[in-house]
This record gives C-alpha cells, sequence and structure tokens, in this order.
C-alpha cells in the first residue's frame, strides 16, 4: 500500500521537475517548484518525517513561493526563451546549445548512480544509519530530556548547537537581503564619484533612536519626509 | 572561562552581529566589530598557546558526548588556521572604517559590519567544528554574507559577481551535503573522529563517491583552477576591506576544509592509496600556477591582477598539499598562513589607492610612488613578498615547497614553482613600473593615505618581514601540523 | 533483490540531476535559483529515505504500546536545518535578482555577461 | 485591493486563525511536528496574507518594520544567550541541564527558551524579508 | 458498528476520489480560466469534503476528529475566498470570460476606475471575443 504511494508521488514528482525545465513562463515555472516543493512534502510525510514535511510545505511551498512572485512581480515573468527576447541585447548573444550542461548532468548523475551501488537497501532496519549514533536518540531521550518528539529533543538540545548556526543562517539571509535591497533605488553608480564626504556626514543622526524610521523605507522619499518630520517635534535626541 | 574558549570563540562574534545589525550609528557599529574581533583574536592566541601546549582540545557542547551530540575539536592545524582568520579579521576591522565610509553607501554600513562579523563567525565556526553537519552549517554563514559581502561593491557588475559566486558556491555546498550524506548513510555518524575510525571498515564504492562529491563541492568553495571562474570578478568588484577579508581568510578556510577531509576523516591511506588524489590534485595545481599567473599579466585592474594572482597561489597551497609528505604539507600549510598576510596587505594597500585616487587600475598607478609613498612602499613589499625574495615570508614557503619537491623526485616540478614566481615578478613589476618610473598625470592633488589606512597595512608588512627573517615559530608551528595529519612523528 | 532495494534512490538521483540541469544550463536568473531549489529538495528527499525504516512509524514516542519500531530521526533534524539554509540562500539569491533587474534592466545571464563586456573595465 | 469587501472579511478572520495556529505549532512542538521554526514562519504567512490584502502601509502600522528587525536580532541572542546563561551556571555552552534543578526540568526550560528564540528569528527575518521585497516596488511606501 | 462506519468511510473516500477526478476532467476540458475555477471548485469543495469525513469515520471520535472538522471548516471558508481573489485579479487583468456578449457586469461588481471591453463590445463584433486562449 505505502509502496503505491510511493510510486505515484515519486512519478509526479518527476513530472513536476520536468515541467520546470520545459515551461517558459516563469510565472508557471514558480508554481510547479511550489508544487515540486509540497509534493515532497507528501514524500517526506510517507517516509515518516513529519516535521520535515511540514517545514517544507511552510517553507518551500510557502515562503519561498511568496518571495519568488514578490521577486516576479518586480522583474517581471516574460517568456525565457533567446528566440522570443525583445530586447536590444539579444542579437549579440550566440544562441547555445546546452550539449556541455547535458553531459556534466550526466557524468555527475552517473558517478551518483555508481555511488548508490554500494549503498545499504532502502528500509532495511539493519543499515549502519539505524544502529549507531540514532539508538540513542530513541531510547535515552524519554529519561534523559522528557519530550516525546525525539525529532524535537535532537534538534533543541542533542544537536542544539546546529539549530543556533541555522539561526543565525536565517538571521544572515535578514541581513543579505537588507544590505541589498536599501540601497537606493535604480541607482548604477557606476561611473560616479566614490561618496563624498558631506553626504556621509548628513547621515550620522544620533545615537540615541537607534530604531528610527529612516532604515525601514528602503525608498529615499519617506525617510527624508519621516526624519524631517522628526526634527520638527524636536525629537532628535 | 578558559575551559570554555572553544565556544566563546564563536559565540561572541555570533552575538555581536545581530547587536551590530540594529545600531543605527555607524561609528557604534564599527567599535563593537573592532572590539569583538580583538577579543576574538586574544582567544584564538590562548587556545594556541592551549594546543600546543597540551596537545588536543575537545569540547562538548551542549554537555552531548561526541557522536551523540557536537563536538568542537582543535588540533594544531585547526588552532593554527584559527589564527590566521582571526589576526586578519583584527587587522582588517580598524582598516574598515574609512575604506568602507569612502566606497559603501551610508545607510548599509552597520549591516555590513554586522554581515563581516557574521562571515567571520562561519569561518571561525568551520575551523573549531569536529562535526561534519555543523561545518556546513557554519560553512553556509560564511557563505551568504560573503555573497551580500561581494555585492555591496559600487560597480553594477558587483551584483553580476556576487550572483555567479552564489550560484557556484551553492552547487559546491549541495555537493558538499551529498558527500557528508554518502558518509553518513555508511557509518551513521557525523562527528569526525567516529568517521574517522568507521570509513576503513566500510570502504567502498559509495565511500569512494562521496570523496569524489566533497573534493568537487570544497574545490568549488576554494576556487581550485577549473572551478575559480567566480573568483576573479568577485574580488575585483567588491569593496576593498572585503575584498582584503575574504581573499586572506576564505580560501584559507577551504584549504583548511580539503586538508582535514583528506587526511584526518578519510585517512591519508584512503586518500592517497585508495582515491590517489594526488595525480589529479598535482596537475590541476601546476596548470593553476602557471595559466593564473600569466592571465594576472595581461590583467589592467590592479585588484583584479591579485586576485588571479590568488587562484595562483592556491595552486601552490594545492600543490604543497598533494606531495602529500612532511615537507609538502608543512609548504601548504605555511603558505596559508604566509598568503593570507601577503594578500591582505597587497589588498589594503590598494584600498588605500581606491581611498585616495577612486580607481586601481594600472594607469591610475602613475607616479603613485612619490604621491603615496608609503602605501606604494607597502605594495611592493607585499609583492616581493609574492615573488619569493628572501627576507619575506613568501620566500620561506616556496623554499618548502621546493624542498618538497626536491623530496619526492620531482624535480619538474620545483622548476615550474620557480618559473611561477618569475611570472609573479612579470605582474608586480608592471604595477612598480607605473608607479615608480611614470610621471603622475591627473588633475587633483593626491595625498598619502590617512594613518587609519596605512596603519593596519604597515603591522601586515611588518609581520610579513618579521615571520620572513624570524621563521622558527610559524615553520614549527606547520610541520607540528603535517606531522598530526600525516600521523607520524611527534 | 538488492538492486529493487535501491531504485529509490535512483529515482532521487534523476531528480537530482533535472534540478542540476536546470541551474547550469539554463541563463535565466531566476529559473537557474528555480534549479538550485529542486535540486537541494531532491537532495533533502535522498536524507530523508536514508532514515526510513520499511514499516515504521514516526519517531514520537508512544508510552507503553509495546514494541514500536521508530524511524531514524537524526537525518530529519539535519533536513529542518538544510531547508532553512536553501530558503536563506534563496531569500538573498531572490534580493540580488531584484537588483540586477534594477541596474541591467534584464534577468538572462548571457544579456548581462554581454553587457559587462561592453562597459569598460573597472 | 483593500477595496474588495469579501477578501477583507475573510482575511479579518483568518488571520487570528493562523497566528493562533503559530502559536499552538509553536507550544505542541514537544509532542507532536511542529517548533520554533514552522511557528515562526506560519506566523509570518499570517502577516504577510493581512498586507497582500491590506497593504504595507496599514501592516507597517501593526508591526512596523524595525520591530521586525528588531525581533530578528532579538531571537538569536536569546538562543545564544540561553547557552551563555548556561555557561554561566557552570555547565557547557547550551547545556541546558543546569538551568533548573533537575536536568529534565532544566532540558525542557532550555528547550523553551531555545524554541522562542528560533521562532521570534524566523516570523522577524521573514516579515523582514518580504516588507523589503514588496516596498522595493513603490515609490509611495 | 466498526463495519458500518468502515463500509461508511470507504464510501465517502471513494465519493470523494471521484469528485476530485471530475474536478481534474474539468480543469482539463473547460475552455477558459473562469469556467475551470468552477471545476476545480468543486475538488475543494466536494472532494475534500468528502475525503475529510470519510478520514472522519476512520477516526471515530476521538481528537482527530476534532481536529480534521476544523480542518474543514477551514478549507470551506478559504477556498472560495481564494477562488474568488483568482476569478476577480484575472479579470483585472483583463482576460474576459468566454461567452461575453450575454455577460453583464452588475455595477457592484464592478472594480471603480477599471475599463471593461464588454462595454465597448458591439453586437457585430462581440463573436470576436470567443477566443480559445
Amino acid at each position: 500500500m505505502e509502496i503505491l504511494v510511493d510510486f505515484a508521488l515519486l512519478a509526479l514528482l518527476a513530472v513536476t521537475a520536468m515541467a520546470v525545465v520545459r515551461v517558459t513562463n516563469l510565472f508557471a515555472a514558480v508554481m510547479f517548484a511550489g508544487i515540486y516543493s509540497f509534493l515532497s512534502a507528501c514524500l517526506f510525510t510517507v517516509m515518516d518525517a513529519v516535521d520535515v514535511a511540514f517545514t517544507e510545505a511552510a517553507v518551500g511551498a510557502g515562503i519561498s513561493t511568496v518571495l519568488m512572485l514578490a521577486t516576479l512581480a518586480l522583474v517581471g515573468s516574460k517568456v525565457t526563451t533567446p528566440q522570443f527576447r525583445i530586447t536590444a541585447m539579444s542579437t549579440k548573444v550566440p544562441p547555445r546549445r546546452p550539449i556541455f550542461p547535458l553531459f556534466v548532468v550526466l557524468v555527475t548523475g552517473g558517478i551518483l548512480v555508481y555511488g548508490t551501488l554500494d549503498m545499504p537497501p532502502y528500509g532495511n532496519p539493519d543499515d549502519p544509519v539505524h544502529n549507531h549514533v540514532a539508538p540513542h536518540y530513541l531510547e535515552e531521550s524519554g529519561h534523559e530530556i522528557g519530550v516525546p518528539n525525539v525529532v524535537t529533543s535532537v534538534l533543541a538540545s542533542y544537536r542544539g548547537y546546529d539549530t543556533m548556526g541555522e539561526t543565525t543562517v536565517v538571521f544572515t539571509a535578514a541581513v543579505g537581503v537588507m544590505i541589498l535591497l536599501s540601497s537606493l533605488r535604480g541607482r548604477d553608480t557606476y561611473g560616479q564619484e566614490a561618496w563624498g564626504d558631506e553626504k556621509v556626514q548628513d547621515l550620522d543622526v544620533g545615537f540615541v533612536d537607534a530604531f528610527g524610521e529612516e532604515m525601514d523605507a528602503p525608498s529615499p522619499k519617506v525617510g527624508r519626509r519621516k526624519k524631517r518630520k522628526r526634527r520638527k517635534k524636536g525629537g532628535r535626541g | 572561562m578558559m575551559q570554555h574558549l572553544p565556544a566563546l570563540l564563536v559565540v561572541v562574534p555570533l552575538m555581536a552581529a545581530p547587536v551590530a545589525a540594529i545600531l543605527r550609528w555607524r561609528r557604534a557599529a564599527w567599535a563593537l566589530a573592532l572590539t569583538v574581533s580583538w577579543a576574538v583574536l586574544a582567544m584564538a592566541i590562548l587556545l594556541l598557546r592551549r594546543v600546543l601546549n597540551e596537545g588536543v582540545i575537545s569540547y562538548f557542547l551542549g554537555g552531548w558526548v561526541a557522536p551523540i551530540g557536537i563536538e568542537y575539536r582543535i588540533d594544531v592545524v585547526s588552532a593554527w588556521v584559527l589564527l590566521v582568520v582571526a589576526s586578519i579579521g583584527a587587522v582588517v576591522m580598524p582598516y574598515a572604517r574609512a575604506s568602507v565610509e569612502r566606497e559603501v553607501e551610508p545607510q548599509r554600513v552597520p549591516l555590513l559590519y554586522s554581515a563581516l562579523l557574521l562571515c567571520l563567525t562561519g569561518l571561525l565556526g568551520i575551523t573549531v567544528t569536529g562535526d561534519v553537519f555543523n561545518l556546513f552549517v557554519f560553512l553556509e554563514i560564511s557563505s551568504i554574507s560573503a555573497y551580500a559581502l561581494i555585492a555591496t561593491g559600487p560597480d553594477r557588475r558587483a551584483l553580476h559577481a556576487a550572483y555567479k559566486y552564489l550560484i557556484m558556491g551553492s552547487i559546491g555546498a549541495t555537493f558538499i551535503v551529498i558527500g557528508i550524506g554518502m558518509m553518513y548513510v555508511m557509518t551513521g555518524t557525523l562527528n569526525m573522529a567516529d568517521l574517522a575510525q568507521r570509513l576503513p571498515e566500510v570502504s567502498s564504492r559509495t565511500v569512494s563517491v562521496a570523496f569524489a562529491f566533497l573534493t568537487v563541492g570544497i574545490s568549488l568553495k576554494l576556487a581550485l583552477f577549473p572551478l575559480h571562474l567566480w573568483l576573479p570578478d568577485a574580488y575585483t568588484f567588491a569593496p576593498s576591506t572585503v575584498t582584503a577579508f575574504l581573499a586572506s581568510t576564505a580560501t584559507k578556510v577551504a584549504v583548511y576544509m580539503l586538508v582535514r577531509f583528506f587526511f584526518t576523516i578519510f585517512g591519508p591511506t584512503f586518500s592517497l592509496e585508495v582515491m590517489t588524489f594526488q595525480w589529479v590534485l598535482l596537475p590541476l595545481a601546476l596548470i593553476a600556477i602557471l595559466w593564473a599567473s600569466m592571465t594576472a599579466i595581461y590583467q589592467m585592474n590592479v585588484k583584479r591582477l591579485l586576485a588571479y594572482s590568488s587562484v595562483a597561489q592556491i595552486g601552490y597551497m594545492a600543490l604543497g598539499i598533494s606531495l602529500a609528505s612532511v615537507p609538502g604539507l608543512t609548504a601548504g600549510l605555511l603558505h596559508l598562513f604566509n598568503h593570507a598576510i601577503m594578500k591582505a596587505a597587497l589588498f589594503m594597500s590598494m584600498g588605500a589607492v581606491m581611498y585616495q585616487v577612486g580607481s586601481v587600475r594600472i594607469e591610475a598607478m602613475r607616479g603613485l610612488g612619490r604621491k603615496m609613498p608609503w602605501t606604494m612602499a607597502a605594495f611592493v613589499l607585499g609583492g616581493l613578498s609574492l615573488i619569493g625574495v628572501p627576507a619575506t615570508v613568501g620566500f620561506i614557503s616556496k623554499w618548502y615547497l621546493v624542498l618538497a619537491a626536491v623530496e619526492a623526485g620531482l624535480w619538474v616540478v620545483a622548476v615550474l614553482v620557480l618559473v611561477g614566481s618569475l611570472l609573479a615578478v612579470v605582474y608586480i613589476w608592471r604595477v612598480v613600473e607605473a608607479a615608480y618610473f611614470q610621471e603622475y598625470v591627473g588633475e587633483f592633488e593626491v595625498r598619502e593615505a590617512p594613518l587609519s589606512l596605512l596603519v593596519p597595512i604597515w603591522a601586515l608588512v611588518a609581520a610579513n618581514l618579521y615571520f620572513g627573517l624570524n621563521a622558527t615559530l610559524t615553520a614549527g608551528i606547520a610541520t607540528r601540523a603535517a606531522e598530526l595529519l600525516l600521523g607520524v612523528g611527534s | 533483490m538488492r538492486i529493487l532495494g535501491l531504485y529509490n534512490y535512483w529515482v532521487f538521483v534523476f531528480l537530482m540531476m533535472v534540478g542540476f540541469y536546470i541551474l547550469i544550463s539554463r541563463r535565466n536568473l531566476v529559473k537557474k535559483i528555480l534549479g538550485l531549489n529542486i535540486f537541494q529538495t531532491s537532495v533533502f528527499i535522498f536524507y530523508i529515505s536514508m532514515g526510513k525504516i520499511i514499516g515504521g512509524t514516526a519517531p514520537i514516542l508512544v508510552e507503553g504500546e509495546g514494541e514500536v519500531v521508530y524511524s531514524n530521526p537524526l537525518p530529519s533534524v539535519l533536513i529542518l536545518t538544510a531547508i532553512v539554509v536553501g530558503v536563506s540562500t534563496t531569500a538573498v539569491a531572490l534580493s540580488l535578482v531584484v537588483r540586477i533587474k534594477e541596474a541591467y534592466g534584464t534577468i538572462e545571464g548571457d544579456e548581462i555577461t554581454a553587457m559587462d563586456n561592453e562597459m569598460p573595465p573597472p | 485591493m483593500s477595496d474588495q469587501v469579501i477578501l477583507r472579511v475573510a482575511t479579518k478572520i483568518i488571520v487570528p486563525t493562523i497566528l493562533l495556529y503559530a502559536l499552538y505549532v509553536q507550544f505542541h512542538g514537544d509532542f507532536g511536528p511542529g517548533g520554533g521554526f514552522q511557528a515562526g514562519v506560519i506566523f509570518a504567512a499570517g502577516i504577510i496574507l493581512y498586507s497582500l490584502v491590506f497593504g504595507l502601509r496599514r501592516t507597517q502600522k501593526v508591526l512596523p518594520s524595525w520591530v521586525a528587525r528588531l525581533a530578528a536580532s532579538t531571537g538569536v541572542l536569546i538562543y545564544a544567550g540561553t547557552g551563555v546563561v548556561a555557561l554561566l551556571k557552570g555547565g557547557k555552552f547550551l547545556d541546558y541541564s543546569v538551568l533548573a534543578h533537575d536536568p529534565e526540568h532544566g532540558q525542557h526550560l532550555g528547550i523553551l527558551f531555545v524554541e522562542i528564540g528560533v521562532m521570534i528569528t524566523v516570523l522577524g527575518v521573514m516579515i523582514t524579508i518580504f516588507y523589503f521585497f514588496a516596498a522595493r516596488g513603490r515609490e509611495d511606501l | 458498528m466498526t463495519f458500518v462506519a468502515d463500509a461508511l468511510s470507504w464510501i465517502c473516500l471513494l465519493g470523494g476520489g471521484v469528485f476530485v477526478v471530475i474536478g481534474a476532467i474539468g480543469v482539463i476540458r473547460m475552455p477558459d480560466l473562469f469556467t475551470r475555477l468552477h471545476a476545480a471548485g468543486i475538488t475543494d469543495t466536494m472532494g475534500a469534503g468528502f475525503i475529510l469525513v470519510g478520514l472522519m469515520f476512520q477516526g471515530g471520535m476521538s481528537l482527530i476528529t476534532a481536529k480534521l472538522i476544523l480542518v474543514l471548516g477551514f478549507l470551506w471558508f478559504s477556498s472560495p475566498v481564494s477562488t474568488y481573489a483568482l476569478a476577480r485579479a484575472t479579470l483585472a487583468s483583463g482576460q474576459e470570460p468566454f461567452w461575453s456578449e450575454d455577460l453583464e457586469i452588475p455595477d457592484t461588481a464592478r472594480i471603480p476606475g477599471m475599463v471593461y471591453p464588454v462595454d465597448a463590445m458591439g453586437e457585430a463584433d462581440a463573436e470576436s471575443g470567443e477566443e480559445e486562449e
């Protein structure tokens, strides 16, 4: 019974992945990628990894797709094949056949398949994976930690340091996005002088209002307006 | 507190990063980053002393004994790389203030310091950890912050360079994850020491494939010859501070990962006899040295020139590793430190030129020898070190490398290393020629760079000369590390 | 029988390679990121399949129900972390794409390279 | 889109449900699937839904951008801070056993704090990222 | 009793499956987005509804059933809203329903400030609205 579900999901996954390759409209491709994530979440459930399934459904099919769509709203979702391009630059780009990528992919895939030949068969309880560290978690976490969900206890305690790293990665992503998108809109700084001193001085507003609105609004307009308002109130700190 | 140093080393910059991100005032963020980087350096030195005196330090995070929990494991090799990363961080931070204010938009500056701290955290985390998956997590912390840092460059091509780096880096990281997964499926553990113990028992096709994937993944991060394509653009268009920091730490830590996986986890026997990786790595390293040095000669942008030179220097390190003997590995590990301090000095002096002149093209160097004597003198000394002139650190590592090659009976390799040095003479000479033998033609009055830029540069140059004259300390540690990795002596 | 036990892995390898192919063959920057997502998700499936025991249940301890076989919790934990890392990379990559679109006016990789080559060197 | 009655009413009903569900996931993580990360994502999804229907300006009145940024930082500090507290109490870094009188209770307490830290970071980060993407296209926001 | 519950549950599950298949066929066969939405609606309400009710019979009087009821309520609440939002977004993007000559958009359903091609369409060129996409 389980194996039938397995087959169906794997087939759907393969079809969806191929659809992402073939589809030329980015909007459709993003949707297919979301479907792919959702299908893999279903597969995770079949494979007893409910926490992962939950996360994949929330992140892969949820937040990722939202971010992708937000990006597409900004960059457009037009056709991607070279013959349909309309920009002036397209004439200068020679068409390229994807022979080399195909070769790389086939070689990599071949090596991976070769590597699986000696792997222990799927789902066998005698595999080394199930007999070295994992039994400790399953047997001892009940009285060492006392949380029924073993995944939570491993995540938060046994390998809590990994999770701290994970939290930091998420935070790093926020810092990265803020660095990238807090730059003034559409400014192509190429050819411009480096930042002048007076401009640098101007933005040195006081230390006290550490979380001012100016930084919240990535576009310059609001920032300036709000700052003026604050100055009027005399609240420069 | 002393016993918690391994954890604190990583946690202190990690906790400082969020604080820096919410600070509004640029100087406050900078001061925080500076303090933290110096504290990290102090901790790294203390750790190195302890490791040299007491041997391997093991720290169980969360109190769970490995392999149940995550272990921090510091031996001579990691303490050595730790010192490199921490000292570069400590030198770059005081330099950063002036340089960053000139090159980066003001509202991004506190975030930039936060990202720098995160990058530092990631690199330190990779170095101290004794758990392969934890290594991946910290690798991603450093990589994601590096992508963002590179994209802060003033030119729009910085964005494309960062994107290319992101794609290559993510492929590398995913390959590393596949490799880790295959090791895990064969052994059931993620702890390095435990893996080293259990892998020989299950040696099979799967383990070989895991080895291959890890090598390719790390080589992508390392920018080893055919996979280096992201590096020149990334280093050219990133802000000078970021280039100086990444060029002298990120690739070094990647070298460390390579060494760690080859020698500690898979073991010299497997890596050398079963996979015979040295016959893959050796030609690649030689091609990297010659090809990248020749490409560097044709560059018109000095930062790009130095970036290609970095690819060549990575070749030297890979060459040292591929010789797989105690002198060879010593040369590799020594060059890791030496290259870090000289490349940081070179990139930082270019940052000073960028600060005053606004360009780092070779034309812009004309006559700077007289206009900015201290900056250009530092550049020349760094360049001499890159060539490998005696009394600089570059000489020491080249010396060990040639010795190792001769000892292995590879005369051709020794000759090619010297040819690489000659090529370095050519590209450094092009800059020196422009700076000292041509007249300044610009319209603006150019002054010497401010002290806050010069002092860190000259600190590095002084280290360059000191360790070039007195190599007993560095070479001693590197030899101990090499012996530890190969499992001989001591 | 041994080969039959491996068919799962081969499907995962196929999925990984489809993602990898999108990643390295497409020139549209957003499409590349989609490829990266599919590549990484397939690697996650591969990991999770290592932890599955046929006939096992999810590793949530149940009191007093005799002998229950639980699947391995460790791959789940690793992949939870990896998913988060993946979404972080995606977010940064997408913001880069937004900036590239603003600076270059296009998100086709080859056009951007052509524009780069036309610009005077820095 | 805020002139649409059906969407507005539906959102007003759905959003609190989503936020409640996020809290359920957060605190039920010990007994079933769930935990800080999922809870943070769901919470952020609720806020994002609200801002899709009511617009960014109104959302930022409820949850200003700086709050999200502060949350992103605070969560990391809570997580690492838990570790430091354990360290000061004489255990190893992140050793929750020393947080309370008996180890098991300490572990519970530690996991609780840590998961809260994860949730706060994740919701802060996701909302921040969404705000930045959404505000990028507008001149008025 | 268990047999009856089981039988009922299976009837519901199979019925739900049939509705899902009908919905899928509809999505493929219908000519434009609005009619497809109509077909897809049946998967959300009837298909998923029957399947959930069938699962409730399997769950018996337990917490699982309570959760399933909540899921069902949420689904019945959110799926029409999302269908509505989708249809409206399509209309706003300028795509028209298939038989546009018979369509009269009531004033209450109009988006203020939007131009509806239907208004401008005369009897003569009403046929041209009939295009497959």
